[in-house]
């Protein structure tokens, strides 16, 4: 055991030591330095896992050997021993990451460095007052030290800047310990009488003008421009000290002083963190320098830690876990973000794409970056997790919305940032070879969030039982990464299918359905993937924790689990979207829709737990006030997913550039778990009513409006993928219309059409697919009579489009058949006729889709094209064949879903006489309408083979061109604009409205952005202002000014 | 326009391999038309009939005479009484009316519209144009004699004949069908050579296959 | 086993009659409509000569293979759309396969053969066989809403989707039947039939002089003969359809022709009278009148 | 007694911290702020020695002698003196490194004008 004084010792010992070293020995001095920050780290390590066994005890260190308040205290407990390590982690890879640095600019920056850690520690431990000012103090000349650095006129400006404010700050500081030493004759914290003394005149203003000058110096917004000016002015190894390693500690400072706030302080505490949250994010979307973008997300996140210490009495026992959760995920993602752009050295987030040169940083960049917004399966995760369900289940709602607000905000910037990286044109220079001592600091940040975020989720009562094995297993793929694809598809397939077969006899009812889907489906879409060469790299880990997801979405037994998997579906996602060609802003709007619901449910999640224990998503269906509210949100979330109208901009884009075999996993696959969410939503919940009418009604009308507007636009699209992509809204609008019917045969109208979207779109988008590989091209005016050289896609294609078409004899026809029942039981005739109305849109754009690609002119440089990969065709061709018994036999479809759905909704039910299903009004004979067609078809065939034995076979010109010859393919191909006259007639409702809104909404958010961070004008003056203002303010609202 | 189309050139895959384009070889079939023999018998009279009294007109206004065909469509003369009915287009159509004069320019045209009527076509040639050029006889770009392009069942005379005289013509060519001497298609067939030299001969820029199917 | 044997014959006897009945609807319709621009007109029998005629074309050329089997989905289209559908009420042999699936197995079936004939026109090559299909599938989905609006407000009224129970209830005189007891729906319905039958003003899709006749352009000899057939039947089938919805239905041949000859009728008329429409106007006419009017159909049933 | 010395002192400190933050916010020139400071930090420890200061008493000198005497209960409370001890080490501390930074930044810009260190802004 060694005491904690010795921090202190070694530290100020070694710094005084250094003065004496000379330039030549600047290595060895660097090296000693280093040894003490390595000797602090140490100490506070072994307390910290000395009081978390509880073989130490915390302990008072009393220095002079006199009681306080007569000397100064240090406490060592396990707060203190957590918050010392974390901020002598910092020091230690802080210096060690800029070693070169220092010892380039001599020793004192050492001793500068030392100091500041120094005083940090004491800050930390401190219960003495004025001890807490000394050592403030001497960490603010410390850093104003490091500041210059890198001396040019940018870090002097800012550091100047920093001197004055912080000066300031200080002052305000010393004015309130003196007259809290006035008023109550102590400078100890622990002397000091706790309860609501704000309103004793005199020692309410000393209380207050210290914890304002705290919260100042975590730099709240607006009294901020200081601290930014500095994270963009100084080297960004320095800003790593100053985010992570200063604010750690004042944020613990103002932990320290949480027994001596008022109620009222309390309160104008978490507006402030929360004004700071929201809008040092919302400045953060126009701001494109790096390290001051990082400023920015840096104040946010301490903002909100503020905001939760200001919330600490509601937090109830889970305050600690959501404050450490939150800023152990802000040291080390933040430190590990400015030690990685220390090293890029851009000054513009454009320039990053230099970054990609470098897989590992790259990797590490997104783990920081994921770390920070909250995903599974970092700390933060959890923190934000527990904050909004204690906030909502204590009714806080205004708060979940300004967090959920913030986090959205800041989650705009940093993937704006990340699509940048991983999409801009690559930089033509090299990255510069970095040094071990660069990298060892961040990759052990970044193991350190990994493992704390396993650490929290083992702490926490419910996430410990998350499943973290299918993580594993995608995270192992990293390992793998360069081999060839090949075995890495094995392998994926392996893991995938022994997961389902494994997770197969739990499953029962919707789960099974679904899990068959994700599963199964995936298993099929990545036998596509055969058909790559090469490594591929990047794909499977993501694909894997995509897939992941999608399983712990049918494991999950609580609504914890279920936001986990559902977090880790998006991420998975997002990264395959990305790895399209185009893809950066459309992957960009898929991550912000996708985040926006994801937030949605989680908020919907929170107020499930009113009136509610437990997290078990029975929850749902036990109800509260909150019900309509929480069917709502969980509704727009879900909705984001199956891309509902008002929600569904993201999808076109980002399905038509994915690559071959992802389109089919994030278009047939992914948008089920929208489904899945509102069937489980809808099980557990039934319909919900607002201001007395149903809001599954609306659902309903959104259903047929989606559907409607999404075959339209698909029907007026020239990129084949687009169509296809569009054509996923309108069906998924279906599938939507017939849950909303909330009746046995919707349900099972609308189950059937996920379970046939999933096979026609997965083939759709394999066979399309398939020809964009072969063709190099999207638009389909510029394909054409390729059924002559991919007959084998061909008929895939008309296969699946006959099925999507809903025309009998195939399986599609179900579909429209039971929904025809199903709105003639529940009385929805107008949605019924819209619906149907948009089936019959469908077949513009499924024609056009075979014509324009298949059939019509072949093009000159298309003669040679050869069919698609085998690889491809062949999940084509098993879905077919599956299609096809669905088809003949659709009680072997059918019968089991009506089933399922039984016990939830009873009445209506279908009733099964061998294949032929009668319902309330009607009825249907899949097996023998088959027979029947299939035997006038081919007797006509023979008759039309026997008549026309002796037919020529012509070429491609040889059609009557009213006299004429044709001269270009290109010219005779008729395929661009192919529905002018539709579009002349309705294309009033193909105008782009929605996107429209959406583009306006962001517009007017980053030009807000814009005009408020016009307040940090540069002059450190107006920050002083600022700051004085701040605290005229705050006082007002404290004593109830305002 | 027309010549660099006909040119071979050289186009590139998406891969980037050249491919090189015959534009008259590998967009049409070419070749020579089939002789296809009439069946003997009732079977052959049977359908003769059917052709006679099913005519359908194709409806290509090749020279000015194509201002009589259209009183055919009128109450007064309703040719549609008889059988005749226009078309729209060769593949469905039985008779060509050749209407008056053909211009070099419009013969090239009437070639490839024949040659894709299927067997069996018949040819109506309509005015004295087509016999011997008419009042065309010595013009630069108007051809004298049809016969010699394209086999004609029936001639029509007159500059320009009447309705009533396109009635009479037509009822010649109903009788010629039903006797089984509406052989047209298999006489271009058996003389190919000798009309595709004459076609030849007056047509300079040739840039349609020797046969369009 | 018999049953099987004798409803096929049946089946084939049903075709037969509808086949000549539709031929002949033809040369009437044809010869009517020549009558009123005061021509003689074609004699009543062309339409058998025609199709003799085209079978007796001797040569024939294909375009590729979905040019080539396209006649056989158009054909299967018109027949399966006749023989799932309950011909003549009250005779179970004359209601063919209407026990394997009701209304709207015929509603989405009848695109069975559009399909197929546009596939096959399209693979043709020519354009104006594209044009022709992409105006045709505009133009249904045009009427196509109407149409689903009369028949959703039709089966509200029966409380059934089983065309046979439809004229079960019709039956007992004229005051039964639909379009008297629903007239609406039966508005509805019949605005939504003028563009069903294809004639004038809404038969843009064929226009012969503009894309000649559109996606047939290039169909011809036999396999035009095949679309020939087709075209005798499925306006006959799609007749009977009407009549069994809104007029009652017919309980043998003499009724059934009678009735539906009077239901053509209607659109012969209009298309005498009226010119064409463009495409999009067409649309847009059916997206105004004739969707209201179904609209107030469905909602009257409703309320 | 309005204008005892405690009072007195006290309103000096508080004029001239008002004078010392004026000066920082309107001055230009840096060196003019820097001195704006310093009347800041001097009157912030005049704050605290006049709020440490009691009437009478004796300094807080703790020898033998007073012990003897019992004046050592006499004695002004010593802890805001040894305060401002202190907190003057530590504002000559700051006001040094504020004149080292203006000595680089005329340095660097040859200006001493606060207005000409705007660069970094929004």
């Amino acid at each position: 055991m060694v005491t904690p004084i010795y921090i202190i010792v070694a530290l100020l010992g070694v710094a005084f030591a250094l003065g004496f070293s000379g330039q030549k020995q600047i290595k060895a001095a660097g090296t000693l330095a280093l040894g003490a920050l390595a000797f602090s780290l140490f100490v506070s390590l072994e307390w910290l896992i000395g009081l978390y066994t509880e073989t130490y005890k915390s302990t008072q260190i009393f220095t002079a050997g006199v009681n306080p308040p007569f000397s100064i205290n240090l406490f060592m407990g396990t707060g203190e021993a957590l918050f010392t390590t974390l901020i002598n982690f910092i020091g230690l890879f802080g210096g060690l990451y800029l070693f070169n640095k220092l010892i380039k600019k001599g020793r004192s920056t050492f001793i500068a460095l030392l100091m500041l850690i120094m005083g940090l520690n004491v800050v930390v431990m401190t219960r003495d007052m004025f001890n807490l000012f000394v050592f403030l103090e001497i960490s603010s000349v410390a850093t104003a030290g490091l500041i210059i650095l890198n001396q040019n006129k940018k870090s002097l400006a800012a550091g100047f800047k920093y001197i004055i404010a912080t000066g300031i700050i200080a002052g305000i500081l010393l004015i309130g310990i003196i007259f809290m030493y006035r008023f109550t004759g102590s400078l100890n914290i622990d002397d000091i009488p706790t309860g609501n003394l704000l309103m004793i005149k005199g020692f309410g203003t000393a209380i207050f003008l210290i914890l304002t000058s705290i919260l100042l110096e975590l730099k709240p917004f607006p009294a901020n421009g200081w601290g930014l000016d500095v994270y963009q002015g100084t080297h960004a190894g320095i800003s790593v000290f100053i985010s992570a390693a200063s604010g750690t500690a004042l944020l613990y400072v103002l932990y320290k002083f949480i027994p001596l706030m008022s109620p009222s302080f309390a309160f104008a505490l978490s507006l402030v963190g929360g004004l700071t949250f929201i809008a040092s994010n919302l400045l953060g979307l126009k701001q494109t320098h790096p390290n001051r973008l990082l400023g920015y997300s840096s104040i946010g996140q301490i903002g909100l830690v503020v905001l939760v210490i200001g919330l600490a009495p509601y937090l109830g026992d889970k305050f600690e876990y959501i404050a450490i959760a939150l800023l152990g995920t802000h040291v080390f993602a933040k430190a590990g973000l400015f030690w990685i752009s220390g090293i890029i050295q851009k000054d513009n987030i454009r320039k990053w794409t230099i970054l990609r040169k470098n897989k590992l940083l790259t990797i590490l960049f997104g783990v920081f970056m994921l770390a920070l917004l909250g995903f599974p399966p970092f700390p933060s995760f959890f923190g934000k997790w527990e904050l909004i369900t204690e906030l909502a289940g204590n009714g806080f709602i205004s708060w979940m919305v300004i967090i959920l607000l913030g986090s959205f905000l800041e989650a705009v910037y940093l993937f704006r940032w990340l699509g940048y990286i991983l999409k801009l044109e690559a930089a033509k220079k090299e990255l510069q070879p970095i040094s071990w001592n660069k990298y060892l600091p961040i990759i052990i940040s970044a193991i350190l969030l990994i493992a704390s975020g396993f650490g929290m989720s083992y702490l926490h009562e419910h996430a410990k039982f998350i499943n973290y094995i299918p993580l594993i297993v995608a995270a192992a793929f990293i390992l793998i990464d360069r081999l060839p694809v090949f075995i890495k598809n094995t392998l994926a397939i392996a893991s995938v299918g022994l997961w389902y077969y494994m997770m197969y006899p739990d499953l029962e009812e919707f789960r099974l359905i679904f899990a068959t889907i994700f599963l199964v489906g995936g298993i099929i879409t990545l036998l596509a993937g055969y058909a790559y060469k090469g490594k591929r790299q990047g794909f499977y880990p993501m694909a894997l924790i995509m897939f992941a997801g999608l399983g712990g979405l049918i494991e999950a037994k609580t609504t914890l689990e279920f936001f986990f998997a559902w977090e880790l579906m998006t991420i998975g996602s997002y990264f395959l979207i990305i790895r399209g060609k185009k893809s950066i802003s459309h992957a960009l709007s898929y991550m912000l829709f996708s985040l926006g619901g994801a937030y949605a449910i989680l908020a919907a999640f929170g107020l499930a737990t009113v009136n509610n224990t437990g997290i078990s998503l029975d929850i749902l269906a036990n109800l509260n006030i909150y019900a309509p509210a929480i069917f709502i949100l969980l509704a727009i979330g879900f909705m984001t997913k199956t891309a509902s109208l008002g929600l569904h901009i993201w999808l076109p884009g980002a399905h038509a550039e994915a690559e071959t075999d992802v389109s089919p996993m994030v278009s047939a696959i992914l948008l089920k778990a929208g489904l899945f969410g509102l069937i489980v939503m809808m099980i557990k919940m039934g319909d919900q009513m607002i201001f007395g009418l149903s809001i599954s009604y609306f659902l309903g009308w959104l259903g047929v409006f989606t559907a409607i507007i999404g075959n339209l636009m698909a029907a007026l699209q020239e990129d084949a993928k687009r169509l296809l992509a569009y054509s996923s809204i309108g069906v998924l609008g279906y599938a939507l219309f017939g849950l909303a019917l909330m009746s046995h045969l919707g349900w099972l109208g609308a189950t059937s059409i996920a379970i046939t979207h999933f096979m026609f779109k997965t083939t759709l988008f394999l066979a399309i697919g398939g020809v964009v590989w072969r063709l190099k091209t999207k638009n389909m005016y510029q394909m054409g009579g390729l059924i002559k050289k991919m007959p084998f896609s061909f008929i895939s294609v008309l296969i699946s489009i006959i099925v999507l078409a809903g025309i009998p004899p195939l399986t599609g026809f179900a579909g429209k058949w039971l929904f025809f029942n199903a709105i003639m039981e529940k009385g929805w005739y107008l949605q019924g006729a819209l619906i149907s109305f948009a089936g019959v849109i469908a077949f513009l754009y499924c024609f056009r889709l075979i014509h324009s690609v298949f059939l019509g002119q072949l093009k000159d440089e298309h003669r040679n094209v050869k069919e698609a990969p085998f690889w491809i065709l062949l999940p084509q061709y098993i879905i077919l064949g599956v299609l096809i018994i669905f088809s003949a036999f659709p009680n072997s479809l059918l019968k089991p879903i009506g089933e399922f759905i039984t016990p939830y909704l009873p009445n209506g039910a279908l009733v099964w006489d061998g294949q032929m299903a009668y319902s309330l009004y009607g009825y249907w004979n899949g097996e023998l309408i088959m027979y029947a067609v299939v035997g006038i078809f081919v007797a006509v065939l023979l008759w039309i083979i026997f008549w026309n034995r002796k037919i020529k076979k012509v070429k491609q010109f040889d059609i009557v061109y009213a006299a004429e010859r044709p001269f270009l393919p290109e010219t005779t191909h008729y395929a661009y604009n192919f529905f002018a006259h539709y579009k002349k007639a309705v294309g009033i409702l193909a105008q782009p409205m929605i996107s429209n809104f959406w583009e306006g909404v962001s517009e007017i958010g980053h030009s807000v952005s814009d005009k408020i961070r016009r307040i940090y004008n540069g002059s450190g003056q107006a920050y002083l202002i600022h700051i004085i203002g701040f605290i005229v303010i705050i006082f007002l609202f404290t004593f109830g000014g305002f | 326009m027309s010549k660099e189309h006909t040119e071979k050139r050289i186009v590139y895959s998406p891969d980037g391999e050249p491919i090189e384009i015959d534009p008259i070889k590998d967009y049409f079939e070419g070749g020579r038309p089939e002789i296809r023999n009439p069946r003997n018998g009732i079977i052959e009279k049977f359908a003769n009939w059917a052709r006679s009294e099913s005519l359908w007109i194709l409806g290509f206004g090749t020279g000015c005479g194509a201002i009589e065909m259209r009183p055919l469509m009128t109450p007064r003369f309703d040719a549609y009484r008889f059988g005749y009915q226009w078309r729209p287009t060769p593949r469905q159509s039985s008779v060509f009316v050749i209407s008056g004069y053909l211009s070099v320019k419009t013969l090239k045209r009437v070639i490839r519209s024949y040659e894709q009527m299927q067997n069996p076509k018949f040819v109506v040639a309509l005015g004295s144009c087509t016999i011997n050029g008419g009042m065309y006889y010595d013009s630069y770009n108007t051809i004298n004699r049809l016969d010699h392009y394209l086999p004609v069942d029936v001639y029509i005379t007159g500059c320009m004949p009447r309705p009533e005289a396109l009635l009479a013509g037509f009822d010649h060519l109903k009788r010629k069908i039903k006797e089984g001497r509406g052989e047209g298609a298999n006489k271009y067939a058996e003389n190919f050579d000798w009309y595709k030299a004459n076609q030849k001969k007056i047509i300079k820029d040739w840039d349609i296959p020797d046969y369009n199917w | 086993m018999d049953t099987i044997w004798i409803k096929l014959l049946f089946s084939l006897l049903t075709i037969f009659i509808v086949l000549n009945y539709g031929l002949l609807l033809q040369g009437v319709v044809r010869k009517i409509g020549a009558r009123v621009g005061r021509r003689y007109g074609i004699r009543w029998y062309q339409p058998w000569i025609d199709i003799i005629k085209n079978y007796a074309k001797r040569t024939k050329i294909t375009h590729g293979i979905m040019y080539y089997i396209a006649p056989a989905f158009r054909l299967t289209g018109g027949i399966g759309l006749l023989l799932f559908m309950p011909v003549i009420y009250g005779t179970d042999m004359f209601s063919n396969f209407s026990f394997t699936g009701d209304l709207l197995l015929l509603l989405y079936f009848q695109f069975f053969g559009v399909l197929g004939m546009a596939l096959g026109a399209a693979e043709g090559g020519h354009p104006y066989s594209a044009m022709g299909v992409s105006r045709g599938l505009a133009q249904v989905t045009a009427y196509e809403l109407t149409l689903t609006l009369g028949i959703i407000a039709i089966a509200v009224q029966y409380q059934t989707l089983s065309i046979t129970e439809i004229v079960a209830a019709q039956q007992g005189g004229i005051a039964n039947w639909t379009i008297i007891t629903n007239p609406l729906a039966g508005i509805a319905l019949m605005l939504a039939f003028l563009a069903a039958m294809g004639r004038s003003p809404f038969d843009v899709v064929i226009a012969p002089q503009e894309i000649p006749i559109g996606p047939p352009t290039e169909f011809h000899s036999g396999l035009l003969g095949v679309l020939q057939l087709n075209r005798a039947i499925f306006p006959a089938a799609k007749l009977i359809l009407f009549m069994n919805l809104l007029f009652g239905g017919a309980t043998d041949w003499g009724t059934l022709i009678i009735k539906t000859f009077l239901i053509y009728m209607w659109s012969v008329f209009v298309g005498v009278a009226f010119p064409r429409f463009r495409v999009d106007q067409s649309i847009r006419w059916y997206l105004f009148i004739p969707l209201i009017i179904g609209v107030l159909a469905v909602l009257f049933m409703k309320f | 007694m309005i204008f005892s010395l405690v009072n007195i002192s006290l309103i000096i400190g508080i004029l001239l911290v008002l004078a010392g933050i004026w000066a920082a916010i309107t001055q230009k020139n840096i060196i003019k702020i820097i001195i704006g400071f310093s009347l800041f930090d001097t009157g912030i420890h005049i704050i605290m020695v006049a709020l440490g200061y009691v009437k009478n008493n004796t300094a807080p000198i703790l020898d033998s002698e007073n012990l003897r005497t019992g004046t050592a209960d006499k004695i002004v409370d010593p802890i805001p003196q040894a305060l401002v001890l202190t907190a003057i080490v530590i504002g000559l501390g700051v006001t040094a490194l504020m004149l080292v930074y203006a000595l680089k930044m005329y340095r660097e810009k040859k200006s001493l004008n606060i207005n000409s260190f705007k660069d970094l802004k929004w």
